[in-house]
């Protein structure tokens, strides 16, 4: 079968369009910022960017102009502050931003729905809180069993999901470990799914350990080789996570004016991931993970 | 026992002790992360750590930033899927005790982390919701840890994200709550319980050095004072040594 | 923490009761036959049984009178005929059996419900055939967003769910690879579950691994080491299905006669699993596995 | 090609053939995974076989006697959950053929696998739907395999348990059923097809040495016979020589 290896210039360039709904999942663990700096770079607008946690690479997104609408459940910095250009926005409607919200629970609801292809997804939840007030979409539904009322969610059917895994074969079979996230089901229900790997490896890898399988290539659009396309996230067992750089993000996205300093140097002003750690050459000394190998198992009968 | 900690360092000491062998607690970073740790190196070396990110049984050999650092996934027991976190512990009711904060807490132990201001004009935009509002409907039991203020313990909340004992009239059972939610608020000079008739969050210990005065003037609403105020113990010397030296060396949570 | 470890005698006395709503789960493979075997040997009665496919274990515990009801989707012996005390009770009432039957994405939704403490599960399916007209309990629920009527599954939560893994420690923490099958939704559908391992491991081993454990310690009540627990079923990385049983199991079972002989000398002639082990040793020799080790992953950060 | 050929290898080739490369296929145990195995070798090298057990992307060094056959997990691409099988996979819209047999077949392809005589009074109790309901539901397209003969092919069938084109009088569309349904049904003479109008299964094809009278002869309703007949090329000495020798050596299925 035809590779879907292609580079991620290519793969933005094919699969993300203006006014698309996207995702990109990654829960803290492989959040793929390499993806949306090039959305940034190839100034992509008018989306509607949905994440459980909109993290810094939502807030560059945003201060870029690419987005149209937020739809999230936990907009922070984690042990560090703000994401002030989501908040300028909101706040201040520089530039205006519409938002949707939910808790984890919804956002994992939904998705949970897109991916079997059922329009609502029930659950206990949202009784007595404003969150239902703001959002109408919160709904219910009445239980034909205990005639109990239950909390829906709609279906989210994105038009793509990039999702990143430390490796892949070249038709899109995905393996993840560590943090799973929301990943499989953000996947399973997009129109559209781009896989950025760590490692393109043989699909005799794969096949060696199915059972670490997070996505089927069946599902998957293209495959990209991107090497720490997560930083400042990270990817178990290859690099840790730049806390540091989630610190400072707190003193660069409060001004305005350095978060655009920021994007022009960091993403408009590198041709691509390989450039942008080209610049940085200190991280790979810094970040890159220690080993501490699991043992294999047993596929023989 | 120690005579010079910090109100940071007591919070810890006091949520730690809320904590029992072998439970289940769904942790939050910061305060919450470190009382859990405390109480493991103390009376509970079993307590079972879960994360939303998906980490059981966490048992990370350095101090998480995030929910989701690496450290949690090392060495842990198991590494679930979100959904499954949600729907099989959480919703399922397998977690004993969560911990939450938020910017406004009423006299219920309703909770506000989306907005300051009105929703669609926002004075300050919270981060929102997290796995809050779940949390607080699911765990068994809730403990909440706040500083007392005036502004963070308001007559009336901007917005309600997570249910407390009762939400706009209604009591937790009316509105089909599965766990008895917030219980006990920790504060820096005190501990709020929920009074279980009511559901009201009333004082009912003090730490050293405090007054119910004191803590009356930083609640926006009348706050009502158990008759016999119990007073909390100061944390002991090997609380103090646990979460300077081992747990928090480098202040990040305990400045 | 106290080990949890007792042995299959002990566990089934301690878990398992008259009356009782017993899943035995693992979709051909990981089937627990030495816990089926100790339920007949412990002559409990009036259970009923769940599994999406009754097998030869559900067919010996309802020709031994464990069950006075069966729920499932699919009742056959594959590849190889009928499960013949179960079509004798169905077809001749001897002995008598309510069943209550489904499809299989049906018992996995009902499971699924149970484990996520949902009183139903929504799926699309059903209709226009008979499968409601003969189960009421399969119902329709309309959606809150689109108006479409979708069917619905009320949940089920066993008192007892048996489920076999490769390893586990002490604490019941249970890793399994190969085929999955619905056991975790299963195991956290139920008041009590018993998890019987082929081998008992350190909980380091199961530390060194978290993305394989399929079952926490949190929700099991007993650990049993039972080695060839599950054979005439398999252990991946263990030993093979014993496909010539059940090709012999369409003999033993048309006969009444010759399957109270099969029980008389295979279940109640035994004390345990060791026993029934030793009475055949060739079974070893012909169906333990060879090795076909996968590699292991790098946790490190 | 052959001319010396049971029906199972005719049925066997004639299945292989209706598979395009690349198509993702639920595979049944017997005539459907060796119709899979036999399209690999020849056209299909990148079928990707799925079994609702959760092996995807199985490739069985062995003949699986279950589905659940531990070859089935050997070296295939991904293992997953029943639960995701049936959500993500079938119910998504992932799967593009589905293979179903059965005791009884109807002129809308409607079939019993449940029981023959009355639900509650049996006169021969089958497996029942297993997976079959959901497949007819949802695959993308069903192919459905059986022999001719008229107790398996009645005007009426004694339950319904997947459905066809036409399900008590209403139309796939009417009952809000995703995929198409069962298109063709591929017997030990010819091939039926279900008219794209009506739905109805129509004789559209025959075997070399059959005649549509006797296909007629061994159905329960009053079979329509497409005006241009078509004529099944029999087994091709390669298709017979996989099947034979590499496929089912020991004719467990080719009986």
């Amino acid at each position: 079968m035809d590779s879907k290896v292609v580079s991620m210039k290519g793969a933005i360039a094919a699969h993300v369009r203006d006014g698309d709904t996207v995702v990109i999942e990654g829960f803290t663990h492989l959040i793929n910022f390499a993806a949306g700096h090039e959305i940034i770079r190839q100034r992509r607008k008018d989306l509607t960017l949905c994440r459980l946690t909109p993290d810094l690479i939502y807030d560059q997104m945003i201060a870029a102009g690419c987005a149209k609408k937020l739809v999230f459940s936990w907009a922070g910095n984690p042990g560090a502050g703000s994401l002030h250009a989501f908040r300028r926005a909101v706040e201040k409607g520089t530039p205006p931003l519409e938002i949707e919200e939910y808790s984890h629970f919804g956002m994992v609801a939904r998705m949970s729905a897109g991916a079997a292809s059922l329009p609502f997804w029930p659950m206990r939840n949202y009784m007595g809180t404003d969150l239902p007030v703001v959002n109408p979409r919160i709904r219910t539904v009445t239980c034909p069993y205990t005639g109990e009322e239950l909390a829906t969610v709609p279906a989210l059917n994105p038009d793509v999901t990039i999702i990143a895994a430390q490796r892949a074969d070249r038709l899109g079979n995905a393996q993840v470990w560590g943090l799973l996230g929301v990943q499989k089901e953000a996947a399973f229900a997009s129109k559209r799914v781009i896989v950025v790997v760590e490692e393109l490896v043989d699909e005799s890898v794969i096949r060696s350990d199915p059972n670490r399988t997070l996505i089927p290539g069946m599902i998957v659009d293209a495959v990209v080789v991107e090497p720490w396309g997560c930083h400042p996230s990270y990817a178990q067992g290859f690099y840790d996570r730049d806390n540091d750089f989630y610190v400072a993000w707190e003193d660069i996205s409060r001004d305005a004016a350095k978060l655009q300093a920021y994007l022009d140097e960091w993403v408009h002003g590198v041709t691509d991931r390989a450039a942008y750690m080209a610049k940085q050459p200190e991280l790979k000394q810094r970040l890159t993970a220690k080993a501490q190998m699991c043992e294999g198992v047993n596929y023989g009968f | 026992m120690a005579s010079d900690y910090s109100p940071s360092e007591m919070m810890a000491a006091v949520a730690a002790r809320e904590l029992g062998d072998r439970e289940v607690v769904f942790v939050g970073i910061g305060l919450p992360n470190l009382a859990c740790n405390l109480a493991r190196a103390i009376q509970a070396p079993d307590l079972v750590l879960i994360y939303e990110s998906g980490a059981v049984g966490a048992v990370p050999e350095r101090l998480p930033v995030s929910i989701g650092d690496p450290s949690l996934v090392t060495g842990s027991l198991m590494v679930c899927s979100m959904a499954d976190v949600f729907q099989l512990f959480l919703q399922n009711g397998k977690i004993e005790v969560g911990f939450l904060g938020g910017a406004q807490i009423d006299r219920w132990g309703n909770i506000n982390t989306t907005v300051i201001g009105k929703y669609d004009k926002p004075k300050v935009r919270l981060p929102g919701s997290g796995g809050a509002a779940e949390i607080a409907v699911h765990a068994q039991r809730v403990l909440i840890i706040s500083r007392l203020n005036p502004r963070a313990f308001p007559a009336e909340l901007d917005f309600l994200t997570s249910p407390g004992q009762r939400c706009k009239g209604k009591t937790r059972k009316e509105l089909g709550m599965p766990g008895a939610g917030p219980i006990k608020v920790i504060t820096d000079r005190g501990i709020l319980e929920s009074d279980p008739e009511t559901g009201e969050m009333i004082l009912t210990a003090l730490y050293p050095g405090n007054t119910a005065e004191e803590v009356k003037a930083n609640v926006g609403w009348p706050l009502r004072v158990r008759d016999h105020l119990g007073q909390v113990a100061p944390p002991t010397a090997q609380e103090i040594d646990l979460l300077r030296h081992k747990l928090d060396p480098q202040k990040l949570f305990l400045g």
